[in-house]
């Protein structure tokens, strides 16, 4: 990325301004109005001029919010379904993408008209992904695809798929792999929900057979896949360690805090009592340690020596996830046998309009918590090696051809 | 008395038939079939249950019908169930509402219901819960109504097993003589049933509204001590379902273990996983003496038993929950799908868990009569 | 207001400066030399460490002839001596005695015991704790009495930190006016100071009676939350010592786990240690967070300071108690040797956790101030 | 071992009684009379005849006790400092010794007349036993052994050590050691206390400075040390893995209900009552379930079914051994900052007179019952591996010399 040029605080503003004037979010429909603030360069101002940005400091981008806010009651931020777009999708097509990409995708992505999704996980490979085993094969000007991916969020509503898989069974299994933007539309490509434990599907399944790629839509070189998917999982992972909440009590806190007051009285004995208040204390010191460790995290980042609390935060929220909501169900006792929300199959949910009903819901939801995105057990071995220096375990899937590393 | 806790080559054979029965009426699509449906279970089976193999009156006298065995056979065949996650109305009938009929009603009561029971041809529930949340005896507070001979029900039961598709309806509640049964019809005026949406699909529960609903009253005394040991029974009982369904949980996560392979290798060879299935061993097999120990002393009437059925309730439902929570994370992201059966022994154990009681509670309720 | 929760350039020199004091006189021989010794402390490292580094009045106002730092500074220093296991009086004198003069004493008794304090030439004892085990001030329960302008103090006070090598023991009873504040000489007729053998041998406490003891009074109008919040400017000076001692307990677990082969390879590379030590990783950091917030906080006199103080004295005693026990477990059979140091560490985690009452019981007291 | 004769429990009882009429323990002291019985054919019945013992099933052995405490109100049970070479000592001898061996060692086995120790652990070689690196060394008739043993009990009493040292260092770990019977009086042997966390020495460090032993000491085949060790580390375990009390609240959940029921009235909270009470039902109910899980084990074997039940307990108990007594500290509270018994380094305890001071003893003592006998982790191994059938780990250690396996 090129060093950004120095513009001042007010001078962005004014260009917002200027944006304003030509569309206001009041008025506008989101993919309008967000189409206009990419061509302003005001999508992402730490992007290169031309590609919806001024290339100015990502801090600068909170300044446009900023003046936007000032100006205008709605504001259009994004779309829940371009969340995999902008993170992941925009920074890997400005990396690796031709300028035709970047000129034809970026635009779309911002405005919501396009929605990505990420095809890396399969069944065979979950916190293996390298291993992965769909396989391309090259023919002529195009790759042939056969395979299926999983824990795909938002297939079903994507355009684009950034898809990683195999085109060298011979290679070790990190070099035989490259990466494609995927038509979501080609023939072959099907998309199923995937249902978990709420009923819900936040995921699907893709199926891809014999599906057809021209070799122009090779993000990376050919076998360079795994170090172009590198720069996305990083970004999945920041996203998904969130740290808590940013203020004391808040967030999930608040809820578990609430059920705790509405308890019914009489239920428990004084002595249960004591023990679930007790409970609720530690989920509470939980949270507030993951609060104040993530604030200490923006401090020590802020004075430029970056800690290992960031890598903390992941590991440790999933668990105190799952040990919060199960004292919320144990303070409800006998209610919590009964799930009001209902198991009906379903891609998107109704958020539950109780605080009990957030409850139960999240009870099942935080089983997850310790898997998605890095299991628990992945994230200590990150943790012992990476943070604490500890030595690895003997491999016997690495400098070996990927087709004879045994499998499932 | 030290209580010889072994089970006899006959208690075995039980097991096998037992279990060749449930790997043909329970294997996991019917179980997906039946948990889908409002009644929650096949009345085929139910029929099949009973006369084949008479285990609806499995522990009910001979003179009533039933077959006559006791704890230690209920203790098999409830880990079977446990194990195959059965859809059954087999706590609600065959255990719960068999012993509140043994513990806590007149004869001619016995004789008539039991006998159906046994037979198969009655489904019946318990209505004792109430709103309030509580589990204990003193909690249940709904009061009878006499006029002349006729009694009548007001008021609300809760978390009423298989309420909804009984055939008849045993209510607890209290009267000048203390604590009584009583006999509803499910079709009686001022009766409402209303179908919980259950956590765990596999087992139904209903709320019951009384207003001035006709009951008829079929105990004679204060029945608060026969209750409480009905209950102690009934948690004894759903003790060795827990373990079973810990058991399951166990085998399929040590099974997962040794096929899964992530980097070359199965997932069992990483201490990570193969120390979490040590530690499930270790509560499965805790939780094991536990429920065997509540059975046996059931069966042999010791006098610790109201003591082993607190230890069982408390160190069974710690197990299963665990073996499942750990079995969920075992299996990584297909662990929380729907597809799997995992999530289901996972709702199974939180509700078993909170159904007559949960495991801090037992333990404080074993410190009470223990002396802490 | 959030509190920006980072240390200066100044505070890591700080940090090293005192590293390296520690390196040289609080190395592992001679802690073990000290501990083994009555007193439990050497009087000229004390000495040393007042004249030379100005840390025995680290907190004390320059008009005292302290330094006049806060408490961002004490974190420091704390973690430090915590991380070095220092054999000295430093918890007993700079932190809960100055506390106590500046929080709750007359300007003369500050003028003249914060004086001697910070000069290194007294140490001083707060005597609190009384034998009904109660660590909350309405547990203190020893009345003075007054003939004319003299007081005297009767009764017993427990685990006085330093109470046998104290020069001034500051003792608090109530009157007429609530909880005050009393200075007396441990020479004084009528006290006899009883060494307690200690469970934590790196810090020396004793038993006091007092008989008749004269006092004087140093403090106007009751003390309570005076005093109160002397005991949470303690403990969150204790957690930082505890922070700092379970981090010596990683790094050592963490070394140990990279050079100790067994079966040919480091016992660090097996997920069974490794992950022990991620855990400890993550609770040391949490740690550190909550000493921050406490030590932050009553820099800054931040409203929620009190809670604070609690949330670090629970996170703390449970993770260097944790910590110290998995070090053990890590190193196996030498982990439990006296030869090893690990032990030691062990020993102060259990007694710090215990010092000011346990985790728990701030956890109840965080529950009480924040209303759950 | 040869099969059990038959001889009926009359005739063996009327055989007790005629050892007797020899000798009473009443009037005879512990060494003589245990001569008589070694003489007898009474000290091990399951023993050969000649050998102490009279070719009876195991069983058996019971009975000699109970028809001796028939007749006499003194037992001279088993010396302590005895209880290696009873329980290790003397099978491997029988097993392994010389005619001559076992002529002249099994007597003052027996007897109490002579003290044996075990020295199989390094310093270097804790869980894995078979890497140790203490070195033997042939010369003519003789071994030279230089090394440093460690966790030997009873070393500074005993007369014979159980030596098990490296005499191939080109061989696999397994297959290079040799197993010695170690004059413990021989020049060279030095055996130094090791002082534990309480101040006591349960064990001993034994340097070994160019010590010669006869070649005739050798037990079994040269190299083929580690299946005659094997043996005695069984009989190990089995001693360790103890089961908890036998009776309904005994043993230690006894002293720790006896710390609970004494506790300082007033010194906590309700509230911190109510959660200390449950604490103590939760150890109450631990060792319950170790009892129970110990009666369905015997149950079990008795009917020929052996399950898990045995394995697991060892891990349990340690677990369950710490938590209990961490708990009785929480409940002394501050109580607890004072250590009465003091750390003066010591050989051997003198026993906590109160229950206090027993529970302070223990939180300290109990460290060590997750590492001695097989660490915690170690037995999650072969529970995962020997009763789940989980596979091992890749190793590096197997197979190749000795010589090339790292270590530390």
């Amino acid at each position: 990325m090129p060093e950004p040029t120095p513009m001042d605080e007010e001078t962005l503003r004014a260009r917002v301004r200027k944006l304003l004037e030509e569309a206001h979010p009041e008025t506008t429909d989101s993919i309008s109005f967000r189409q206009k603030q990419y061509e302003h360069g005001l999508a992402w101002v730490h992007f290169p001029e031309g590609y919806g940005g001024l290339g100015l400091s990502p801090k600068m981008n909170m300044i446009v919010f900023d003046e936007i806010s000032k100006h205008s009651k709605v504001i259009h931020t994004t779309p829940p379904a371009s969340v995999i777009g902008i993170g992941m999708g925009a920074p890997v097509v400005l990396t690796y993408g031709t300028e035709e990409m970047k000129k034809t995708l970026l635009p779309k992505i911002f405005s919501g008209e396009e929605v990505w999704c990420q095809l890396f996980s399969e069944p065979g490979a979950g916190s293996d992904v390298a291993g992965l085993s769909s396989l391309a094969i090259r023919d002529g000007d195009e790759w042939i695809v056969n395979g299926q991916k999983v824990w795909t969020t938002v297939a079903h509503l994507s355009r684009w798929g950034m898809l990683l898989t195999r085109t060298d069974p011979d290679a070790p299994k990190h070099d035989g792999l490259s990466y494609f933007l995927l038509d979501m539309k080609a023939p072959g490509v099907e998309v199923r929900p995937l249902y978990q434990i709420t009923g819900e599907a936040e995921f699907n399944e893709v199926f891809l057979n014999d599906v057809r790629i021209p070799h122009a839509r090779m993000l990376g070189q050919e076998g360079q896949g795994w170090r172009v998917a590198i720069t996305t999982l990083m970004n999945e992972r920041v996203a998904i360690g969130g740290g808590g909440s940013k203020r004391k009590g808040g967030g999930a806190t608040g809820q578990l805090l609430d059920v705790w007051r509405q308890r019914k009285k009489g239920a428990h004995s004084p002595a249960q009592e004591a023990m679930l208040r007790d409970r609720v204390t530690r989920s509470y010191m939980d949270n507030e340690l993951l609060r104040l460790t993530a604030q200490r995290a923006r401090a020590s980042q802020k004075a430029g020596n970056p800690g290992p609390e960031g890598s903390v935060a992941k590991l440790a929220q999933a668990e105190i996830n799952k040990r919060m909501w199960e004292t919320a169900i144990d303070i409800m006792g006998s209610d919590a046998l009964a799930f009001e929300a209902g198991y009906a199959l379903r891609q998107t949910a109704g958020a539950p309009d109780s605080v009990e009903g957030i409850a139960k819901y999240q009870f099942l939801r935080s089983r997850a918590n310790s898997i998605e995105g890095g299991t628990s057990e992945i994230m200590r071995n990150i943790l012992g090696e990476r943070v604490l220096g500890l030595p690895g375990e003997p491999r016997i899937d690495k400098e070996v051809p990927w087709k004879d590393v045994p499998r499932s | 008395m030290p209580i010889e806790m072994s089970l006899t080559d006959e208690h075995e054979e039980l097991r096998a038939t037992l279990r060749a029965f449930l790997n043909e009426c329970s294997d996991e699509a019917t179980v997906r079939e039946q948990m889908s449906t409002e009644r929650g279970y096949d009345p085929d089976v139910w029929t099949q249950m009973a006369e084949q193999m008479g285990l609806a009156g499995l522990i009910i006298p001979e003179e009533f019908g039933g077959a006559g065995y006791g704890y230690v056979e209920l203790l098999v065949v409830m880990e079977e169930m446990g194990r195959a996650l059965l859809c059954s109305p087999y706590l609600s009938t065959a255990v719960l509402a068999a012993n509140a009929l043994m513990h806590c009603a007149d004869e001619k009561s016995q004789k008539e219901l039991l006998t159906e029971i046994a037979a198969g041809r009655m489904v019946a529930a318990v209505a004792h819960a109430e709103p309030n949340g509580r589990w204990d005896i003193e909690g249940l507070e709904m009061t009878a109504t006499r006029s002349g001979d006729q009694w009548t029900l007001s008021g609300e039961k809760t978390w009423v097993l298989d309420g909804g598709s009984a055939q008849v309806i045993l209510v607890l509640a209290r009267t000048d003589s203390g604590l009584s049964l009583f006999r509803v019809d499910p079709e009686a005026p001022g009766l409402r049933r209303e179908a919980v949406p259950p956590l765990d699909l596999t087992r139904k529960i209903s709320q019951l509204h009384f207003e001035d609903a006709p009951a008829e009253l079929i105990s004679a005394g204060d029945q608060s001590a026969n209750f409480e040991r009905v209950l102690a029974l009934t948690t004894a009982a759903l003790s060795a379902e827990q373990m079973g369904g810990a058991q399951w949980c166990l085998e399929t996560a040590v099974e997962y273990a040794k096929t899964r392979l992530q980097f070359g290798r199965p997932i069992g060879s990483y201490q990570a996983i193969k120390h979490k299935c040590a530690d499930m061993l270790v509560e499965t097999e805790f939780a094991r003496s536990a429920a065997y120990a509540a059975c046996f002393a059931a069966a042999e009437q010791e006098d610790d038993f109201l003591e082993m059925a607190d230890l069982a309730q408390s160190a069974c439902s710690e197990a299963f929950f665990h073996a499942a929570a750990e079995t969920i994370q075992i299996h990584g992201g297909m662990g929380f799908t729907w597809e799997l059966p995992v999530h289901l022994y996972f709702k199974r154990a939180k509700a078993s868990d909170l159904l007559f009681g949960d495991a801090a509670q037992h333990r404080e309720s074993l410190a009470n009569r223990v002396g802490l």
